[in-house]
């Protein structure tokens, strides 16, 4: 009975650039809005820089949930690299969603350094969806776990 | 049905986005019929826009408009006030109910000079 | 083996309150490399930076990681602290436990826990840092402005006035660019040419100042501080050092049927011209097209008439190639072509004309001398029409989007000036919208409409037609909703304005990017207007999106600012964190080029040695690390791994998605 | 001899699978491989062969055998090796079969692999002759019999009947447990090997001459010119020593979990390039080298080393697999042309 | 049918006796009509053993790679499915064009074998091609179609690169959709797509057949061979590796798989790994616009270009639920 009450508690890694969300997550944090402990922030200088390896790797690891953000489409600090994200992003989740995985475990959000209520918004939006979808079982790999 | 869904069915018809209109009239500007129209064509589009429905179903521009798609044809925004127009006739037949075409009938109404198009519209308009 | 120094701050209370720091930097302390890891107060502080400098220093520390404040608020000062003691600043990683824990989370125990986590990332992250340096690279102290209207000219002179070496580009025979054919200008009336005129003969005396006329661009090599452009001079069949501009050839041209285009085609010119009088360089120029002596040979004359023998009929192109730190690009505009637009007539009947065609019927220099007359018979015109949006703020395709903005306010112009001039003429102008923003513009406007009496019509003409003599102008006038027919001796139409189209090739040699209307885009749409994505290039006038006068004077001069920032430095600290390829692993597919948005990327062939005494040739990527901003794209892009970022490493990024994981 | 009609034959099948644990042909996703037996798989011995041959249940592709836990600075070394009790494989053929004889002379030999000892000690084979061998086939060029494959219990499938003949102690003892079983006599197998012969005899590869490879100086084999236009079109994929059932190269590696390591061996080729890299170079430079290396361990290097046995039972995987339609039937003609 | 083989062989060696090439990159002869392998040839002696037919399904275009590069100019015969992959080569500069003679050839579909099995012909011990029929041993006629491999009933049709055609008779049939079995699985519901995909990947045993011999995965080092990638596994060790190979290894060709299908074709264990594939194409083409990859080496890459209206990644309307 122990084991059942006791929550999952889901892992989420969220990658963010670091002109944009990075900021926008720090105007979250100095506007004291709060999201769950459980989002773990990875600084990247651009969404662009986002391999898609590194979201399965996520995955493979532990990760119930990933998500990336950055710069509004047209606010890139990079000019494009959002616009490149966007597409990779797009075709992956496809993917992961044609191999029959839940999609609403990855996703991609846009937070300029303002929208510090929109990353905390997001977050725990994001972060009570895949405690819905529960544990990570479809891209899980067994041994991280041992 | 209500004046609500009639305006959304009349935009689905239309094929139109009556929002792009910026309101400068070059469709007003054009329209050769535009005395005999008691509704012009840009306050279609402005009308439609802002759902006001009841005045455009009950109007005589809507007999008055010759089709000829000037106005569609200088819209700067790809705005099609004739679309709209031919929209809203169509509604209002539609609203009295009734085939005005049967399909029998077309064999001896047809001549090789009538363009296939016009009969197209001819089911589209005069049939439920 | 990296020693890990471990510094955890307190943030007086901002962190200490919800994060057990002293737990932090216990369990931290037992992490793998880790050999020191201390508390403090206030690590940003003088106190705390001296503590992170004297631990570098005792314990031989390779790394330092900060459990402190966002790296966005300290990160420079921890890394200045870092090199002051001796260690490379880049072997810094800063775990963000105040925005992202601190101020965030109530629950000690949890705050505590993340934050325990996120500074095993840094660490996890620092141990595979390796030392960076920001490379750099010579500045060439001259600068290169691409264009000769009022951006070009108001650019040059200033960065000129700061000391600085530039050229000026123009592709036409003189500078002065669309300015130069204005008659008045908006809001104040003053006459065009007393105002540009100053500036260009300034262009011309000032000895920093080299200008390249009947110039185009033709390849540009290099980066910021270092560009290599090769500019072709084309022939002018006139030796520029011997012509002094006396104009005689002019007068003796047999050959007086070119259109000319200074005057928008609106009368003709000699085959050896001078643009306009004040022309600069007042240098005559033949058109190959029309010259007798260049067509078949016979003729001459100009060079018999010429007194210092400047002719030279055998004059051929000629390639130069110079150097510069930055390049301006101030291409400026044109009106669009109307053939889209058959309702206005404007192909059809010639007292149908474009706004700039009007400037010049208008201006005393011009091609009726100044005096109101239609191009048909030459009468004065006793009512026009003028129609504004004329293709701008067009879906359709046939036009463009975007509004053109200068087109309201010359319109007011036109109108005021007619009334002034001749107030027995009727003015009538078709507007959309009236947009005056600027300082005294919608002055300006309402004086045309209370003081000249301008009869405003909010509606659109659907077609202008001809009876009679006259033409008729259909319209609506959606305030009295009605149809109006106005009877009118001329209409003048206010084109859309779109970038030159030389800025298309211009664009691609400079690697720089253009949006779908062809303007130029800048680096960021609101701090970095005058920048161009791609280093050391920047954006004045037009080329960037419509303007008028005053705000293209203004922003030539914020580029010349930027320009002069730039060549006044003697090196160039590049970007620390930059790409670059592993040469054994690339294939030299190109797929990273295509998504640099700098051009940083270049192929080289590059032979490889295969043991046994045998060598192959590889086509390999190169990244120029003074032109790398750091985004990654490259890396991703790269189906083979070869291409790696610098600080944000592949290996250093799943390196933290471990550690986030581990728990 | 016992025998089962083969519309019965599910009744073995959960009989065998109910006493242990039962491995055998199974289709999945139109593909056959030898997996454990569990109600609802679709089994299948009629298909002459397996894409993975047996050596997967005693080598398997990948074996942990090793945890390293990690803790701080602490280490925990945690052997997890599987230790199996008495296993079934059915429907192995007789060119399988031999293979655990050329995978025993590497494995058992000391240092014995105590891995794969622990799995071929528990193993009950049930071998099954083969009623329509295909024109891939070259068995009997190696002196096997895939008319009595022999194993623990040889088993035969002729007129809707399955024979079971125990051959050792471990197959009489397992198949006398087995209840759905009836009594049989000999003659309809005898018949069976004989019609089986007759079509070995008739294959197209069955009088391949290996001759070439049993003279004295076979390292002027190395040399020959052959090689290169062998290997021509050749992938560098490891498709053939996968499915082979005498290929025994593998790999140690460790996985990085979140608390420490894992370390377990797979298999490896040598046919990619990666194979023998080292620090300074790679040995083998080109696939020429690479695909010269497999063909001449199977035919000269391995029988030198083991008394004659070639590394190699005819089972024609390679034959039919190879994408680019490359075989060792190929390397033995063309090098037996001289 | 056997017209086409014999101006191949005509072909090849006027190409060689000419002098105009100093090989010729086309297939040979093997120990049955149906095991052809890619070779060389090198003079007109060694064309003896070349053949052209319906088991000629290789993608020749990958082994210009290393061919090109060689001393001399080398002649090719390549389908039009292989003119594509050629193309994208030439376009990612993996080959030296200069290098080489293209003699685009006439495709009436290639066969696979075990297509011929499963009609219960048995063994196959000569193939007579007719445009819509073939004859097995003499004696047994089979419809084309029933024998070819999926790729040949989805196909291209026309060269896209060639400096010559040898084109005797127009292509027929290869108009099925493509998409059909994409379509089909994305109106299964996930649960029944990841069972599927489940059992698939799961037979992998990594032996890299679909990586190596397709002209897209042209990396000197793969990274999953490469250590420092992060990502290198040799074996599918737990089940998450399957999935991970097989996607990084379509993302990695998305845009530039010109669905040649050779992977399919080569997977000893029949996994239909094109579907995976296809997936991208059609993805491509539904968000991107159509775009096929090969075909003009002018067009940008669909992942290396964009617009500022592209669909938002989280608003693909994808499988079912």
């Amino acid at each position: 009975m122990q084991e059942l009450n006791k929550e999952h508690k889901p892992l989420i890694v969220a990658f963010c650039c670091n002109w944009c969300s990075y900021a926008g997550a720090d105007l979250a944090g100095s506007s004291r809005l709060s999201y769950p402990a459980n989002v773990k922030i990875i600084r990247v200088p651009c969404s662009c820089r986002v391999n898609p390896t590194f979201i399965l790797k996520a995955f493979q690891k532990g990760a119930d949930g990933v998500i990336l953000c950055g710069c509004h489409p047209g606010d890139c600090h990079y000019t494009s690299g959002n616009y490149y994200a966007r597409r990779r992003m797009t075709l992956l989740f496809s993917m992961l969603d044609y191999l029959g995985i839940e999609r609403e475990r990855t996703r991609v959000e846009w937070v300029s350094a303002a929208e510090g209520a929109k990353f905390s918004k997001v977050m725990n939006e994001f972060a009570k969806t895949i405690c819905e979808l529960g544990e990570n079982k479809r891209l899980e790999d067994l041994r991280c776990k041992d | 049905m209500n004046s609500k869904e009639q305006v959304k069915i009349i935009k689905e018809r239309s094929g139109t986005d009556a929002s792009k209109c910026m309101k400068c009239g070059k469709c007003s500007g054009r329209c050769p019929a535009y005395n005999e129209m008691d509704i012009k064509p840009h306050q279609f589009v402005s009308m439609i826009e802002k759902g006001e429905i009841e005045k455009l179903l009950n109007c005589k521009a809507i007999y008055n408009c010759l089709s000829c798609f000037a106005c569609v044809e200088r819209c700067p925004r790809n705005v099609a006030p004739a679309a709209i127009i031919e929209a809203v006739r169509q509604e209002v037949i539609r609203m009295q109910g009734g085939n005005y075409i049967n399909s029998e009938e077309i064999p001896q109404i047809v001549d090789e000079q009538i363009p296939q198009q016009l009969l197209v519209s001819m089911y589209r308009k005069f049939n439920k | 083996m990296q020693r890990i120094g471990v510094f955890v701050c307190w943030c007086g209370s901002n962190i200490s309150a919800t994060v057990d720091v002293e737990k932090v930097s216990a369990v931290l302390a037992l992490e793998p490399n880790v050999v020191i890891s201390q508390n403090y107060q206030y690590m940003c502080s003088e106190n705390g930076q001296a503590l992170i400098r004297n631990s570098i220093k005792e314990h031989n520390l390779t790394g330092v990681v900060v459990c402190s404040c966002s790296p966005r608020m300290h990160e420079a000062t921890f890394r200045r602290a870092c090199e002051s003691a001796g260690l490379n600043p880049y072997m810094l990683e800063v775990a963000n436990i105040r925005e992202q824990v601190s101020w965030i989370h109530k629950d000690i125990e949890e705050a505590t826990e993340k934050a325990i986590i996120l500074g095993r990332t840094a660490i996890a992250k620092l141990r595979l840092n390796t030392p960076l340096t920001a490379g750099e690279s010579p500045v060439i102290k001259r600068a290169l402005v691409i264009g000769g209207g009022i951006a070009g000219i108001q650019s040059a002179l200033d960065i000129a006035e700061a000391g600085y070496e530039v050229d000026i580009v123009e592709k036409s025979p003189t500078i002065g660019g669309n300015m130069a054919k204005l008659d008045k200008t908006f809001p104040t009336l003053d006459c065009a040419a007393c105002i540009l005129t100053p500036k260009m003969v300034d262009c011309a005396q000032n000895e920093k100042i080299d200008i390249l006329t009947f110039s185009e661009i033709e390849s540009v090599k290099g980066f910021v501080g270092n560009f290599k452009v090769g500019i072709r001079k084309k022939a002018r069949f006139v030796n520029e050092k011997l012509c002094t501009g006396c104009g005689v050839c002019t007068q003796k041209c047999p050959s007086k049927r070119g259109l000319n285009d200074f005057n928008m085609n609106l009368n003709t010119r000699p085959a050896i011209y001078i643009p306009f009088a004040q022309a600069i360089p007042n240098v005559a120029i033949i058109d190959p097209e029309q010259c007798l002596k260049l067509k078949n040979g016979k003729c001459g004359l100009c060079a018999m008439q010429c007194p210092t023998k400047a002719i030279d009929y055998t004059q051929q192109d000629e390639i130069v190639e110079r150097e510069y730190g930055a390049i301006v690009v101030a291409t400026g505009y044109k009106p669009i072509s109307l053939e889209n637009f058959n309702e206005y007539g404007y192909s059809t009947y010639k007292d149908v004309v474009t706004s700039l065609e009007f400037e010049r019927i208008m201006n005393a220099a011009g091609p009726t001398s100044g005096h109101l007359e239609r191009p048909s018979d030459h009468k004065q015109p006793k009512v026009i029409t003028f129609i504004q949006c004329v293709g701008s703020r067009d879906t359709s395709g046939c036009g463009k989007p975007y509004c053109s903005k200068i087109c309201c306010m010359y319109t007011a112009k036109h109108a005021m000036l007619v009334r002034e001039k001749y107030p027995d003429t009727q003015v009538n102008i078709f507007y959309i919208d009236v947009r005056t923003p600027g300082k005294n513009y919608d002055e300006f406007y309402r004086r045309a409409v209370e003081q000249y009496g301008v009869n405003y019509i909010k509606g659109m003409v659907g077609k202008v037609y001809k009876e009679g003599d006259n033409l008729v102008v259909q319209g609506s006038d959606l305030i009295n909703n009605e149809q109006l027919l106005i009877k009118s001796d001329m209409v003048v139409l206010a084109a859309a304005i779109e970038p030159d189209p030389s800025v298309r090739k211009i664009a691609t040699l400079l690697t720089t990017s253009i949006d779908t209307n062809n303007f130029l885009t800048e680096a960021h749409a609101k701090l970095k207007p005058v920048e161009s994505p791609t280093a050391g290039i920047f954006l004045s006038g037009v080329c960037q999106g419509p303007k008028d006068i005053p705000e293209t004077v203004s922003q030539a001069s914020a580029c010349a600012a930027k320009v002069i920032g730039l060549l006044a430095k003697d090196k160039l600290k590049c970007n620390a964190s930059t790409a670059g390829a592993d040469e054994m692993l690339c294939t030299g597919c190109s797929l990273c080029e295509n998504v640099c948005p700098y051009g940083a990327i270049t192929y080289i062939d590059k032979e490889f040695r295969l043991g046994g005494g045998r060598t192959e040739v590889r086509r390999v990527a190169s990244v120029n690390p003074a032109v790398c901003q750091g985004c990654g794209a490259c890396t991703v892009t790269c189906p083979s791994g070869a291409m790696d970022l610098k600080g944000f490493s592949t290996k250093q990024i799943m390196a933290e998605v471990d550690a986030i994981c581990k728990n | 001899m016992k025998k089962i009609a083969y519309q019965n034959i599910d009744k073995l099948y959960g009989e065998l699978a109910s006493n242990l644990d039962l491995y055998m042909p199974i289709k999945k996703a139109g593909a056959l491989n030898f997996e454990k037996y569990e109600n609802g798989k679709e089994a299948d011995i009629e298909t002459l062969q397996t894409v993975k041959s047996v050596k997967d249940l005693f080598f398997p592709q990948v074996e942990h055998f090793v945890d390293f836990k990690t803790d701080g600075t602490k280490i925990d070394v945690i052997d997890t090796r599987e230790i199996r009790s008495e296993f079934a494989i059915f429907g192995v053929r007789a060119c399988d079969l031999k293979s655990l004889e050329v995978l025993d002379k590497v494995f058992l030999q000391e240092p014995v692999d105590s891995m794969y000892k622990n799995k071929r000690d528990n193993a009950v084979i049930f071998t099954l002759a083969c009623q329509n061998p295909h024109a891939s086939c070259f068995c009997k060029v190696f002196d096997i019999d895939a008319s009595s494959p022999k194993g623990d219990v040889e088993c035969h499938l002729t007129n809707g009947v399955l024979y079971l003949n125990p051959i050792t102690e471990k197959g009489a003892n397992l198949v006398n447990k087995l209840t759905c079983l009836e009594d049989a006599t000999s003659e309809s197998v005898d018949l069976n090997k004989q019609e089986i012969k007759a079509k070995i005899d008739a294959l197209p590869f069955s009088n391949l001459d290996l001759s070439v490879f049993k003279g004295e100086n076979l390292m002027e084999l190395f040399d020959r010119k052959e090689w290169e236009e062998l290997s021509k079109a050749c992938l560098g994929c490891g498709t053939c020593t996968f499915i082979c059932p005498t290929c025994q190269c593998f790999d140690v590696r460790d996985f990085k979990t979140n608390n420490g390591v894992k370390r377990f061996r797979c298999w490896d080729s040598c046919m990619y390039s990666e194979f023998t890299k080292m620090a300074a170079e790679n040995p083998r430079k080109n696939q020429m080298q690479r695909f010269r290396q497999r063909f001449m361990h199977k035919l000269v290097y391995y029988p030198s080393n083991n008394g004659g046995l070639y590394s190699c039972v005819g089972c024609g995987r390679c034959v039919k697999k190879c994408p680019q339609s490359l075989n060792i039937v190929k390397v033995i003609k063309k090098l037996g042309d001289k | 049918m056997q017209r086409l083989e014999v101006a191949f062989l005509e072909k090849a060696k006027e190409l060689l006796s000419s002098g105009q090439v100093n090989r010729v990159l086309a297939y040979k002869k093997g120990e049955f009509c149906y095991d052809v392998s890619p070779a060389v040839f090198y003079s007109v002696e060694e064309l003896e053993n070349a053949v052209y037919n319906g088991f000629c399904g290789a993608n020749l275009s990958k082994y210009l790679i290393q061919e090109s590069k060689k001393e001399g100019k080398v002649a090719v015969f390549l389908k039009p499915c292989d003119t594509y992959s050629f193309n994208q080569l030439i376009k990612e500069h993996r080959v030296n064009r200069e290098n080489v003679y293209v003699v685009g050839i006439e495709c009436q579909g290639k066969f696979s074998i075990e297509k011929f099995y499963k009609t219960g012909v048995g063994f196959v011990a000569s193939v007579q091609e007719d445009l819509d029929s073939v004859l097995v041993n003499g004696e047994t006629k089979i419809d084309r179609n029933a024998v070819k491999l999926e790729r040949c009933l989805v196909c291209k049709k026309q060269h896209v690169v060639y400096d010559e055609l040898l084109v005797i008779n127009e292509k027929k049939d290869g108009d099925l959709d493509r998409f059909e079995m994409v379509k089909k699985l994305e109106a299964m519901t996930a649960d029944e797509r990841f069972a599927f995909w489940k059992e698939q990947l799961s037979k992998c045993i990594r032996c890299n057949a679909c990586r190596n011999v397709c002209p897209a995965c042209t990396c000197t080092k793969c990274v999953f061979d490469n250590d420092d990638s992060q990502i290198s596994s040799k074996a599918n060790a737990d089940s998450f590796e399957e999935k991970l190979f097989h996607i990084i290894r379509a993302f990695h060709v998305a845009g530039r798989c010109t669905d040649c299908g050779e992977c399919s074709r080569v997977c000893p264990q029949n996994i239909p790994l094109h579907l995976l594939n296809r997936k991208y194409i059609s993805d491509i083409n539904e968000f991107y616009g159509e775009f096929e990859a090969g075909k003009d080496i002018a067009q940008k890459g669909p992942l290396t270009n964009y617009t500022t209206g592209d669909i938002e990644p989280n608003d693909f309307k994808g499988g079912n639920k």
